[in-house]
């Protein structure tokens, strides 16, 4: 339908980024010269085992934690269920019962799943159409036999940020302790984070969504925060997490945190303003669309997610890739299940509409061009793949 | 919950299939159909309108409308290239496994598409077939 | 005592190994251009798909599989991990017991010690004061509550070659099914192994001990074989194993076995070579010495591993590291735990002796010149240690 | 098994450890030592001898050998030299933090070391008492 051109606009940072310059370089010497194993005494080893340190330092400091609360994972999702599970097991003589939402990426739902065939009873939170959820519904659920609260912090589908700190001055005030875990893979280097003001007992986070490497995640988990180890194997640096460090990859992810907070406020702001015109340059060109998530200060600076009705959202993913456009869809047809996105789901969006939906996730790299070229672009595949569609607008 | 370990089909379309995405053949409304009807449901996601125009027991003409995924799309435009000039006993023998492999062969996930595309044949074929039994009585 | 020179020598290749070259080369496009997400449907994610897929090619040729029963993991004790409590928790139906060995990796004894602590039996055998195993105690030892046995291919301290084979046979002649697991972390690419003569359903390797990158790991897993995930969350390609794959890891897995297995009988030769010329150096210019494990053709191609008596592992290494040699030590100094190695234990070392135990691990891109430097520098760190020591030649 | 996660401290070495590792001072025999006593076993991976010259209630000179670690060697070392003109008295007083203090802090993992020279020299001086007590009956 159009002609590809060369310009390439990734904008699925949500999924995973572009390795930047600056964390290569950082890491090349560790697969070549720094290629000593942490634990080993010899001065090779020593210097690989330094070099984890930095990074939990530069990743303490930029959520305000302390260098040993910060264990290092191959992602998020290891990260999660270290948490979660490992937190569930650590407790359960002093409860069984687990709060989340409905919102969670799959890495928590799975776990919470697991939990529940293993005995613990886990509320799943609603939340509101912009995918909020509801504080009192939370002080509702919980009861003595509460032992732990898991809330993602931005929700990487649709850019609600989740209201973290409330969450944390709820469990502050409890008599009893039930610990916090955040899932804020999205949210780092997006969103502030703050450990103690949040009053946050385990977060996750992970390099490939911030210009860092595939296969590094961290787990900071409060100092005497029991937790329980849910793998098992030979002991490296971290009794919670066993196994060789990937030390190149941790070493690019410390230098990914550092770039990404150098500047933080800069980079969010440039963010927010790509955003902004991306959502309005989508309103103003093409009719029939909903947006999905809050507007304003209350949204991921990184996201936008639209419903383009009348069309299916995996046949414009596919002629915006032929467009050197990447994004991602919530359409059934692009996952597994073949079931719509359950964010859009428990936000009450229809099926027939949540098929449309197209998240468009930034980065700092993004650029004013970029966006331009979306513009230019989006627009048409709307257009042709409507004229193909057998719904006619207004049909729903 | 024992899982049996078996690879998951990647979602992974033919070059094939990419072609006929970008350019699908036979897409678009007809003029004066012999026969038009609709499969699917937007909200399972895909759903296919199918027109055919036929003399005697032939398919002279065939265009479709998609709304689905790329391989919704591909499937459209070889069913309907592959059933022009055919007679309508020929077109209805046409089997999901002769229409996957035209396209090169579709991921498995996929293949509720190549269905959708034969179902919308098959319930066009069947409609005229009805109308003609209609007219006779 | 020595003053240090230039030279480098890097006899640790059993702890972790440096990146090769061309490994790291075909690795380098996956930060920055072909960063994409495996699971994702545009270019960039078929990209990354297709280079895990090339890398299951490579691996499961190198051990005659098929490339779908390749799982990648974040190293070998993620794969043990997965392999031992996948298939544990899989058939505790059909009984609870296992075999293993006492010399296996701490990878797989912690595991081992796990399922022990939720109620399986499990059984270690003995080994001969080489590190054998013994068949006929296994064959004793399996009942009809047996479901798996986990022995390892090669001694990662001692180089034992473990009769994989036979015990292959022994299972494969059962009335009942009984699974095998081999943890190959340190045979691959040292010893030949071929899945189906040894019929073998789960094997685990790692990348960074044959020249690879730090955090990639794979479980062979014979189709069919009824395994249950350990960790959980969200699945992109490996249902059994969550999470976001690490794709430059992996793809550098690949390529580090390619050149591993092209040429696989000359480096095997040019490894034994040295390894033959290290043992005899050692044993014609230093007095006092005790071999650990086999010799010949039972013994891997890249182990070399004596107690030097009357002084102790962890100081000797540290004066080779000082003089550019890394090597590792079955000293207790050196570990957690303070306690001699087990598999010297085991072999029935005394533990006086087993703490001046010295292991040097080979590479194929060592050379005889390396060597030639360590007999140079060796014998005079253990004269040097043994004028300081209160303990007199004869002692014990 | 719930467990606490706690740092775990690192077998690291301070620089001044690795000096005296490699240039130990007061390494060896000493020729008509006063006193000499080892401590330790080779079975447990340390073992320490140690001798010393003590005139009236002075050491004049104190010298040692190692079966150990560089945490063993560093800290006989250290030890030797802190005690050389010091009186009994005094070199009894000596704690342990003196002695890892002197070294920039030992890991964790070996303070049991600097615990050894500290246990050979009180040894060595717990049997030079009794000597002279016995040599005074
Ligand atoms: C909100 C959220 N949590 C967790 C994950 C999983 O992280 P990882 O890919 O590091 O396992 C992702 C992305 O995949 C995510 O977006
Ligand atoms: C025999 C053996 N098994 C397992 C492992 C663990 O492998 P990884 O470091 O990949 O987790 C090692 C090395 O550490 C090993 O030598």
């Amino acid at each position: 339908m159009l002609e590809p051109r060369n310009m390439r606009v990734y904008l699925d940072n949500g999924t995973t980024t572009q390795v930047a310059k600056e964390v290569l370089e950082e890491m090349l010497p560790y697969f070549r010269e720094k290629f000593g194993h942490p634990t080993f005494v010899y001065s090779l080893g020593q210097e690989a085992a330094d070099a984890v340190e930095r990074a939990q330092e530069i990743i303490a400091e930029s959520i305000n934690a302390k260098r040993e609360e910060i264990i290092f994972t191959s992602g998020a999702t290891e990260a999660n269920d270290l948490a979660i599970r490992g937190m569930a097991y650590a407790n359960k003589k002093r409860g069984n019962h687990i709060i989340t939402t409905k919102v969670e990426n799959p890495s928590v739902l799975r776990v919470c799943e697991r939990l529940e065939s293993e005995g613990f009873k886990v509320d799943y939170l609603d939340v509101d159409p912009q995918g909020f959820l509801d504080l009192n519904q939370l002080e509702d659920l919980i009861n003595d036999k509460t032992i732990l609260i898991s809330i993602m912090h931005v929700n990487d589908e649709i850019g609600t940020i989740e209201p973290i700190e409330e969450v944390g001055k709820i469990l502050q005030e409890l008599r009893q302790r039930v610990y916090f875990h955040v899932n804020a893979a999205a949210s780092y280097g997006r969103v502030p984070i703050d450990v103690e003001r949040m009053n946050i007992d385990a977060l996750s986070i992970t390099a490939h969504k911030i210009h860092g490497p595939k296969g590094a995640g961290a787990l900071y988990l409060r100092t005497n925060t029991p937790v329980e180890p849910v793998t098992c194997g030979y002991v490296s640096l971290f009794p919670l997490r066993p196994g060789t460090e990937n030390v190149p990859a941790i070493v690019g992810f410390g230098k990914a945190a550092e770039l990404a907070f150098d500047g933080f406020e800069k980079h969010v702001e440039h963010m927010k303003r790509l955003r902004d015109k991306l959502m309005n340059g989508i309103e103003e060109k093409i009719q029939h669309v909903v947006l999905h998530g809050p507007r304003g200060e209350r949204r991921s600076p990184a996201n936008v997610n639209y419903s383009f009705k009348y069309v299916e959202g995996e046949s414009v993913l596919l002629h915006l890739d032929l467009n050197g456009i990447s994004v991602a869809t919530g359409s059934a047809c692009s996952t597994r299940k073949l079931e719509p996105s359950h964010v859009l789901t428990a936000i009450g969006v229809k099926p027939e509409i949540a098929h449309g939906a197209i998240r468009f996730t930034l980065s700092r790299y993004n650029t004013s061009e970029e966006i331009d070229y979306v513009l230019e672009v989006l627009p048409k595949v709307i257009e042709n793949l409507r004229r193909i569609s057998p719904i006619k607008a207004g049909q729903f | 919950m024992p899982v049996e370990y078996t690879e998951k089909s990647l979602l992974k379309y033919s070059q094939r299939i990419i072609e006929l995405f970008k350019n699908p053949k036979n897409v678009g409304e007809m003029e004066n159909p012999t026969v038009t009807v609709s499969e699917g449901d937007p909200q399972c996601g895909d759903m296919m309108q199918m027109s055919l125009k036929i003399e005697g027991n032939k398919i002279l003409d065939a265009k479709f409308l998609s709304f689905g995924c790329a391989a919704n799309i591909a499937t459209g435009s070889a069913v309907t290239e592959m059933i022009k000039g055919k007679t309508l006993d020929e077109a209805e023998k046409l089997s999901i496994k002769e229409v996957s492999d035209s396209l090169g062969g579709l991921p498995a996930l996929k293949m509720h598409c190549a269905v959708l595309a034969h179902k919308t044949l098959r319930k066009a074929i069947r409609e005229y077939r009805q109308k003609i039994e209609e007219l006779k009585t």
